[in-house]
């Protein structure tokens, strides 16, 4: 068997096929994800571009010609005539990436002091597990804003704008680290007095290999589960930040960003400023939720 | 009748003299009075004083008449000594007017209905200064011990925060700051009896949902409509729609004289004429006003408010965009290539501030000028204006007191003692600001009025700013209310009528 | 003879699973008479749980109980509504598991759970429910027993815990009483006394038991009669005395020759079967032992045996089958070993 | 017992001072309050002045003693922008927020609980994978947009429930409360509803998953096996020990939601501590940010607490522990 | 066995185990004790355990749950410091403070086998990978190629197939777990192989197979087993000597025939009537009556007074000190001279 059928025959893969809910999602988030990574290859338009948006395109209703330039865009423009297709193929690009990566960085922060803390035990773990406490008194959202706040201080304004997105991740993630650290030591807890840790104990393995090579593959399960659910909280995440005015600058809207600027437009007729991308934005969290939700039931042997 | 009015923030605070901000005074407008208020068309009109005139003697005094047979709340009579003490603690540390009276030497009640206020110098336009000046009752402030505003210092919070005793024409029922502050006829009011005969004024922060309260008969009034909303409303047909022009101009500016720029080190292209031009030939007002302002905006190239002394429709007039124009502009300037600089814009502080930030940004990049929009909170942007650490920008000026001097003393004098404070674009030059000096003692309005042109010949030869409109301001009322919109965005609820 | 207390006949159990259908009870048939200890033995994985699983009716889905039937006292129960079967579950089939540890609820005082059992069953007042729970609990042993019926489960010992399993398993004097490995988790000085009086109380009440369990030692002392089971499938039944001594099946005369014993040479090495059990996908065609059995010839190999009589016992093993036609070699050395063989050929007698 | 609740109140205040000692150290990176505090004639000398006055440029260090001396003897001192002591302030807008927090928290408890059972009974009915998937969509959106869509359809379109406020209140005391009108109630259910659907969805995975945990345990399966009926097992036994870890989760949601209801707050101008914060963040009222950071931090620490007591109360193998004895 | 043992021709010890002990402090934090009360609380585990293990011999240590087993073992491979006493290796103390080789040659000759077969291998690693590990964490075999060689080998002599290096743990049964555990403990090369209830997870018929391998290996390779487990039956299979612990006291011990035949403690004696009696003789049984109490507060002097037929007044407050009778060791009054 080579590894592909192998994982093919696998049981999640074989759960996967089974649950048509589960490919219906993972064919949404793939085309939504596929659809943003090529987003300047599919896109009719770059939005992000400023010098190229023609301010008298604005508001153009959906598959109807400007009144103007006669120019027609398959889900209207917003107000800044920009094509809300295009936008929102580069904006879905920013969601994914700052979630993404917002995940990844609290999922290595998470990881690393769960591990730690788990592992060291001691002043060590009673340590790390205040900071999580603090932390976790601090909601999330507060924190994000605080973060911000501070970068927005330190960092020059002339950087900002390329700085901002990495802010964002850094403030989203720093929020989302602690219930990574928490699974990941009280995984740590359980796995460390199995034998085979005991095991790789007597041969004298060196602590860093003994967590990085036998204590982290197996905490990686319910680290993927949250993973999953984290990534769909982080997309929302960014969107409440840009929300409350503090995520991506605006000529480089995010999903977020977009539904911010169109819910001003709820009563005023331009339905689909605020339509199209809170739906996009609706079948990427809901997608990747359902994945998120269907992992863990297939992670789970007990499910099974 | 009652009145539900809402907009978007509450009154800070109830004193008369702790907070110049226009929720603040709106709303104390109803429950205090001045001296002088802005009529609707700019004009001064009476109303606690009934005249007033430079003293015929002595041009550093100001004489007022006062009206009689006013009351306050408290039933005490309305008196000189009343607006001598009002004037004293209008000027006294703690104020947030001392700006205002910078110019007060002292009062006097000559009798009990007329007061002299002697200034250092002769200040023609003082009395241009008094309409958010509120009149307080000496017995009360004394009563109350409230000779001070508000000192945050002291910890201790003012008598005068949450109650009042003034002669305006509704009396405090109630208030919740930021829910809801109710007030009621004042029977014993001196003028005509209003229509409404109850106010519920309740702040309402989310545009959308302001709207919406509107919409669902939850609110008569609303103040701050949003500009996209406004032609749906009026489409609507339990909604009205009033607009009118507002006293404020939306402009850019930039660091003119600075050799060097804090996002562009080494260079300055806002030093060169050409390029000053060819951003102006970039600005297309018209696209603004019609896309981003929905209509609501009034363009023009002179950053006064049509209404204000040394306006000049000509000096306002502005042509089409010429990008062609602007580009060689800018080579012959030396940048063929445009050059990049960050560009500050506030989000939180005009009518869609970011949005016109986000459009000039397009219509510069067309010219191939890249500018980095560093759009944030007017906490920020302010500050960061006022201490010249910025290049170039988004400000709005409001002229209250209706006359070309308050914009050339803070926006175009260099910084000096009091003046030039919002002065971003270091412009400084010694003869315009001699002649700005002189405007403030000169008594004889024609030769000021003189003064004022060739002020504002220069300061447009030399592009100081690159003016983007004036703004509408838009009331949404209920169907059966009538109320016409006040130029600085002060509606007295005396003046609704009901159909 | 009495009518059997429990009659199981061709039962299957299988589990629908991604890779097909699983058959883990296949075509098993037992009985138990009223009073009788029936041991029932077997590897990890032979499907002795799953059997006690069936008979009570609590078969974790997907498994299924896909053939055969299940008799209590004459009246089949493996067709009844869940609401019947649990009017019998309790109240006429007690059952009682490996660990004492998490069998009990740990939120629910001891005394509530003995109760709540008690007045599930019987319509007797609270107070009466009480004062039995307060007597069963004397019985099984526990000392003190006024004061630890509020007691809760982590406050005793794991022997006393089991004790307590036993007094909710027989609160309603059950017919039949099923114990899934009642000992494997305590020591093995509490081992003896928990069997003493498991055997002791079954005895009183006149309960029968299957008793299910892969120690013989224990099976060897509480048992009458012996159920050895092979990959879900009888492989011998029969009195204790003759299964233990005398193993008929290859399997279970194998099984009795691996287990260690205070007796014999301890030197000698121990007799071992080679391989290892079938896992259930995969089990071979024919007797499902015979890619172990130092007796298979090419019948074992096709065909299914059925069960023999074999001795006092039965054994599904072609070697008891006086049908099959046997090698001589091989039915030479199964006699060796003390396996009656059902018809040895002519040549190799000797 | 004692120890731990001395520990735990060490602990709170260790937590509070850092709370206390971060978010100090961020607020001169929000904006000068100078800036809106004054009008737009003030001059720079003006502007400097009124600085010195506040202690602005005092050295951090100094700013955060001095107010943490003020905190310690109950004055959080007066807010820049309304002008009124901000324990006042504080105080009047709570009974707001946490009469929203309690209704969204009952709300998501009760609904999360009931449909986590329903769902992990029924595992694999229609109606629980419709429950579980629409439950998702109520976490797909962003809340303020959820908060709109709500006004949008039920203010205007249908005009049922009021688009913002809290209606009328009634005085009791130091508490205001919007219970005792219909204005007031109406005036509830749809920010309870936008700020308690997150909480809800949490709820009632964490149910299902914890119940399905449970239903196969041991002593459910020996439960079964005394043939206890369904209703004991389901609803005596099972939701029983789901409340455990439930009911710790469940109270420190109760937390999150006070702080998430910020922005709910905001949507529906509901007139309580978060939106006091938000407008207080965008005029740099530093000592009403002050303030509710530390009551947020406070809030929290109690939950904590509370939540751990009740931890005690259900499961009685960490209550006999503490007394010593197993045998 | 090797046949030196078995002759019983005198070799020296290998393994000397001397007053060997280990208190785990259960205590309170410091806060909870000065408010509640209540002063240290503390587990003697192990208490004062001496004995020695002759090379190619087998030294069984059987007793109860919680007798502390475990906790001899671990300390006799350096996973936990001894309180008090010392495990020495050839002379080298294991916890001692050899220099770092010495320490190291040291280690690479104790292994170690578990229990669980299921969680004493790595779930996520290959077969190979596994065996493969302690070859490279004592850098045995630089080459990856004679590594990859050396794994098959050891595959082999544990009786699987070397091709079964590829797979996964969960893809072998329990008795081929554990023979990937007991390949990989040969891994480096030990002649000291600890072995905590190797065979107590698994079935008879597989237990079988792992005891004789184990033997087999011991024959083949010299090696030394220390082998604990509660069955006195397998016990009675492996072991050259048995020492009998009661909470964490060695109450005897003695050449395995002589303490089958002539078990002195009464505690020993109680254990083996325990053991159910496969043969079916229907002796006579004196089953223990009681469970092993809470070992954080032991009865005092004899710990076990209270389940002893046998108890004196003395057994209640004296300890009763270790006995030399014939070849055995017991710790009861009943021996005490006189
Ligand atoms: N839910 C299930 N799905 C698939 N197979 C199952 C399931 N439950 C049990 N089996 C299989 O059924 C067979 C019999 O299991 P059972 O639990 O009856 O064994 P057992 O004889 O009681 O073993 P043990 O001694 O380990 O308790 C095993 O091969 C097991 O893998
Ligand atoms: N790390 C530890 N902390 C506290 N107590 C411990 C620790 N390890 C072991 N103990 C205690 O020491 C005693 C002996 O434990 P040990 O594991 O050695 O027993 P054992 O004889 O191996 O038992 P089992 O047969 O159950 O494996 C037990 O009472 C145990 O609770
Ligand atoms: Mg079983
Ligand atoms: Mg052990």
């Amino acid at each position: 068997m080579n590894r592909f059928a192998r994982i093919w025959d696998s049981d999640v893969a074989w759960s996967f096929r089974h649950s048509p809910v589960a490919m219906a999602a993972a064919f949404m988030a793939l085309l939504i994800v596929l659809a943003a990574a090529l987003a300047p290859l599919i896109a009719p338009y770059d939005p992000f571009n400023p010098a190229t948006l023609n301010l008298m395109d604005g508001f153009t209703p959906p598959m109807e010609p400007n009144m103007i330039s006669g120019n027609v865009y398959w889900l209207g423009t917003d107000n800044q005539g920009r094509d809300i297709f295009s936008t929102i193929l580069y904006g879905a690009r920013i969601s994914i990436f700052v979630g993404f990566s917002a995940v990844v960085f609290a999922m290595v922060l998470g990881i690393g002091l769960g591990l730690t803390a788990g592992w060291r035990g001691g002043w060590v773990d009673s340590a790390l597990m205040r900071i999580a406490d603090i932390q976790l008194s601090f909601p999330s959202i507060l924190i994000a804003l605080l973060i911000f706040g501070i970068a927005r201080g330190l960092i020059p304004p002339s950087m900002r704008e390329d700085l901002a997105i990495w802010v964002l991740i850094v403030s989203i993630g720093l929020a989302d680290w602690v219930q990574f650290a928490r699974v990941v030591r009280g995984a740590t807890l359980v796995e460390k007095n199995k034998e085979y840790i005991q095991a790789a104990r007597v041969i004298g393995v060196r602590p860093v290999r003994m967590v990085l090579g036998h204590i982290l593959p197996n905490v990686m399960g319910p680290v993927l589960v949250i993973a999953t659910i984290s990534l769909a909280l982080a997309i929302i995440a960014e969107a409440t930040l840009s929300f409350l005015g503090v995520g991506v600058p605006p000529t480089q809207p995010s999903l977020g960003t977009l539904i911010r600027i169109g819910q001003g437009f709820l009563f005023s007729g331009e339905w689909w400023i605020l339509l199209f991308p809170s739906i996009t934005l609706l079948a990427l969290a809901l997608s990747v939720n359902l994945l998120g939700d269907w992992l863990r039931d297939a992670l789970n042997p007990k499910l099974r | 009748e009652t009145l539900r009015w809402a907009r978007v923030g509450d009154a800070l605070t109830l004193d008369p003299h702790s907070a110049n901000e226009g929720p603040t005074s709106t709303l104390l407008h109803h429950i205090y009075e001045t001296l002088v208020e802005r009529g609707l068309d700019g004009s001064l009109q009476p109303r606690l004083a009934t005249e007033w005139s430079i003293h015929a003697d002595d041009p550093t005094v100001w004489v007022f008449k006062l009206r009689e047979g006013v009351k306050f709340h408290d039933g005490a009579d309305f008196t000189a000594e009343d607006v001598v003490a009002s004037v004293t603690r209008v000027t006294s540390e703690t104020s947030d007017f001392k700006g205002l009276h910078a110019a007060v030497a002292g009062a006097e009640a000559i009798d009990d209905y007329t007061v002299h206020i002697k200034t250092n110098g002769p200040s023609p336009l003082y009395v241009q200064n008094l309409t958010n000046f509120f009149i307080m009752d000496k017995g009360w402030i004394e009563a109350n011990g409230v000779e001070n505003p508000q000192d945050f210092k002291a910890g201790e919070e003012k008598y005068t925060v949450r109650n009042t005793n003034g002669t305006g024409p509704y009396v405090l029922e109630s208030r919740d700051p930021e829910v809801r502050t109710v007030l009621k006829l004042n029977e014993n009011h001196w003028a005509e009896k209003p229509a409404v005969t109850e106010i519920i004024y309740t702040p309402i922060k989310e545009a959308a949902t302001r709207v919406a309260a509107l919409l669902s008969g939850e609110v008569d009034f609303v103040q701050d409509v949003p500009v996209q909303d406004i032609a749906r409303l009026q489409e609507t047909q339990s909604v009205a729609v009033t607009t009118g022009p507002e006293n404020r101009t939306i402009f850019f500016s930039y660091d003119m004289t600075s050799d060097s720029l804090i996002s562009l080190a080494g260079d300055n292209p806002f030093k060169k004429p050409e390029v000053r031009e060819a951003m102006a030939l970039a600005l297309d007002r018209d696209a603004i006003k019609t896309v981003v302002m929905r209509g609501q905006s009034v363009p023009g190239a002179q950053n006064v408010p049509p209404f204000a002394n040394g306006y000049d429709a000509e000096l306002d007039a502005y042509g089409a965009p010429d990008y062609d124009k602007a580009k060689a502009l800018l080579a012959e300037a030396g940048y063929p290539d445009g050059f990049s600089v960050d560009f500050h814009c506030p989000n939180d502080r005009y009518l869609n501030d970011e949005a016109i930030c986000q459009a000039f940004v397009g219509m510069l990049g067309r010219i191939g000028v890249k500018a980095n929009l560093v759009s944030q909170s007017r906490t920020v942007h302010f500050p960061a204006i006022q201490n010249l650490q910025v290049d170039f920008y988004l400000l709005g000026w409001g002229v209250p007191p209706f006359d070309s001097q308050y914009v050339f003393d803070f926006l175009v004098h260099s910084r000096e003692d009091a003046r030039g404070g919002w002065n971003g674009s270091r412009y400084s030059n010694p003869e315009v600001d001699a002649k700005i000096k002189s405007l403030a003692t000169e008594t004889d309005l024609e030769k000021r009025d003189a003064t004022i042109a060739e002020i504002w010949k220069q300061v447009q030869d030399d592009r100081v700013f690159l003016m983007v409109h004036n703004q509408v301001l838009a009331y949404a009322t209920k169907a059966n209310i009538e109320i016409a919109v006040h130029p600085e965005n002060q509606p007295s609820m005396t003046n609704v009528t009901f159909k | 003879m009495t009518e059997p207390v429990l009659s199981v006949r061709n039962l299957i159990v299988e589990f629908p699973t991604r890779r097909g259908v699983l058959r883990a009870i296949d075509d098993l048939s037992f009985d138990i008479a009223p009073g009788e200890v029936l041991g029932v033995v077997g590897e990890s994985g032979a499907g002795k749980s799953l059997t006690g699983a069936a008979i009570i009716g609590l078969l974790e889905p997907p498994g299924r109980v896909a053939g055969g039937e299940i008799r209590l006292a004459g009246e089949r129960i493996d067709n009844l509504s869940p609401e019947r079967m649990r009017t019998i579950r309790g109240k006429r089939i007690g059952m009682i598991f490996q660990d004492p540890l998490t069998s009990l609820n740990p939120l629910y005082r001891i005394g509530d759970q003995l109760t709540e059992t008690i007045l599930t069953h019987e319509p007797i007042s609270a107070r009466a429910a009480r004062d039995k729970a307060l007597r069963l609990l004397e019985e099984v042993g526990i000392p003190a027993a006024e004061t630890r019926l509020s007691a809760y489960p982590h406050q005793f010992s794991g022997g006393m815990r089991q004790r307590v399993v036993i007094a909710l398993a027989l609160a309603v004097d059950p017919q039949l009483v099923i114990a899934d490995e009642p000992t494997t988790a305590l020591d093995v000085s509490v081992q003896a006394q928990i069997i003493a009086l498991l055997k002791r109380i079954c005895a009183d009440r006149g309960a029968s038991v299957m008793l299910i369990t892969h120690d013989m030692g224990v099976i060897a002392e509480t048992a009458d009669r012996v159920c050895v089971l092979y990959a879900g499938r009888l492989a011998e039944i029969g009195p204790v005395r003759d299964v233990v001594k005398r193993p008929q099946h290859p399997y279970a005369s194998g099984l009795m020759a691996a287990i260690p014993s205070l007796a014999g040479d301890p030197d000698e090495k121990l007799a071992q079967i080679p391989g290892s059990m079938p896992r259930l996908g995969a089990i071979p065609r024919g007797c499902a032992f015979n890619p172990r059995c130092g007796y298979a010839f090419d019948r074992c190999r096709t065909e299914r045996p059925d069960a023999y009589p074999a001795g006092a016992s039965q054994a599904a093993c072609f070697l008891h089958d006086a049908a099959s036609a046997l090698p001589p070699e091989v039915a030479g050395r199964a006699a060796e070993a003390g396996i009656q063989v059902a018809r040895v050929p002519a040549e190799a007698r000797p | 017992m004692i120890a731990y609740i001395l520990r735990r109140l060490f602990q709170s205040i260790v937590v509070m001072l850092v709370v206390g000692l971060v978010s100090f150290s961020l607020f001169r990176y929000v904006g000068d309050p100078v800036a809106t505090m004054m009008g737009q004639e003030a001059s720079v000398a003006d502007r400097a002045e009124l600085r010195e006055r506040l202690g602005l440029d005092d050295p951090f260090f100094v700013q955060f003693a001095n107010y943490l001396g003020r905190a310690a003897s109950g004055n959080f001192g007066i807010s820049y922008r309304l002008q009124q002591p901000v324990m006042e302030l504080i105080l009047s807008r709570l009974p707001a927020t946490l009469e929203l927090a309690f209704v969204s928290g009952i709300l998501a408890f009760v609904v999360g609980v009931s449909f986590g059972v329903y769902t992990a009974l029924n595992r694999s009915g229609m109606l629980s994978s419709s429950i579980m998937t629409l439950s998702l969509i109520g976490v797909s959106l962003p809340t303020f947009l959820i908060g709109i869509l709500l006004i949008w359809l039920f203010a205007v379109e249908l005009r049922w429930l009021p688009s913002f406020g809290r209606g009328e209140t009634v005085r009791l005391g130091y508490w205001t409360t919007g219970f005792l009108t219909p204005s007031g109630r109406a005036s509830l259910i749809l920010p309870a509803i936008t700020l308690g659907l997150y909480q809800m969805t949490l709820i009632m995975r964490l149910v299902r998953a914890e119940m399905l945990e449970v239903l196969r345990s041991d002593y459910i399966k020996f439960a079964r096996a005394r043939g206890l009926s369904n209703r004991a097992i389901h609803f005596g036994h099972a939701l029983k020990n789901t409340m455990v870890p439930v009911v710790t989760i469940a109270g420190l949601q109760l937390g999150s939601i006070i702080a998430f209801a910020i922005i709910t707050e905001t949507v529906f101008q509901w007139p309580g501590v978060g939106a006091l914060f938000i407008n207080s963040v965008q005029f740099v009222d530093i000592p009403v940010m002050a303030a509710y950071l530390m009551l947020i931090a406070l809030i929290f620490v109690v939950i904590n607490l509370v939540v751990d007591l009740l931890y005690y109360a259900i499961d009685p193998r960490l209550r006999i522990e503490q007394s010593g004895a197993r045998h | 066995m090797t046949d030196a043992a078995r002759n019983g021709e005198p070799a020296p010890p290998l393994v000397e185990v001397k007053g060997l002990r280990r208190v785990f402090d259960l205590s309170k934090p410091l806060l909870n004790r000065l408010l509640e009360g209540g002063g240290r609380v503390s587990l003697t585990a192990v208490d004062g355990v001496d004995f020695s293990i002759r090379r190619g011999e087998t030294f069984a240590l059987v007793g109860e749950s919680g007798s502390g087993k475990s906790t001899i073992a671990k300390m006799a491979v350096g996973l936990l410091r001894p309180s008090a006493g010392s495990v020495t290796i050839d002379g080298i103390d294991v916890a001692g403070k050899a220099s770092a080789d010495t320490q190291r040659r040291m280690r690479r000759r104790i292994q170690m086998i578990f229990q669980d077969p299921y969680a004493s291998l790595n779930p996520r690693w290959r077969v190979h990978a596994i065996v493969e590990e302690p070859i490279k964490a004592f850098g045995m075999l630089p080459d990856a190629k004679e590594r990859a060689a050396r794994v098959g080998e050891l595959l082999s002599l544990v009786g699987l197939d070397p091709r079964d290096g590829q797979k996964f743990p969960h893809e072998f049964s329990g008795g081929q777990r554990q023979r990937i555990a007991i390949a990989r403990a040969l891994a480096s090369e030990p002649n000291f192989i600890v072995c905590d209830e190797p065979t107590s997870a698994l079935d008879v018929s597989v237990q079988a197979q792992v005891l004789n391998l184990l033997r087999e290996l011991q024959d083949r390779l010299g090696l030394t087993y220390l082998f604990i487990s509660h069955n006195l039956a397998v016990v009675r299979h492996v072991a050259t000597r048995v020492g009998v612990l009661y909470l964490g006291r060695l109450v005897e011990e003695a050449p395995a025939r002589e303490l089958f035949s002539d078990p002195k403690h009464p505690y020993t004696r109680m254990l083996l009537d325990a053991v159910p009696d496969i043969e079916m003789e229907g002796k006579e049984r004196l089953t223990i009556a009681g469970e092993i109490p809470n070992p954080v507060n032991p009865p005092s002097g004899c710990h076990f007074n209270p389940r002893c037929p046998f108890v004196m007044p003395h057994c209640k407050t004296v300890v009763p000190p270790v006995l030399d009778r014939g070849n055995a060791r017991v710790r009861c009054h009943l021996f005490a001279e006189g």
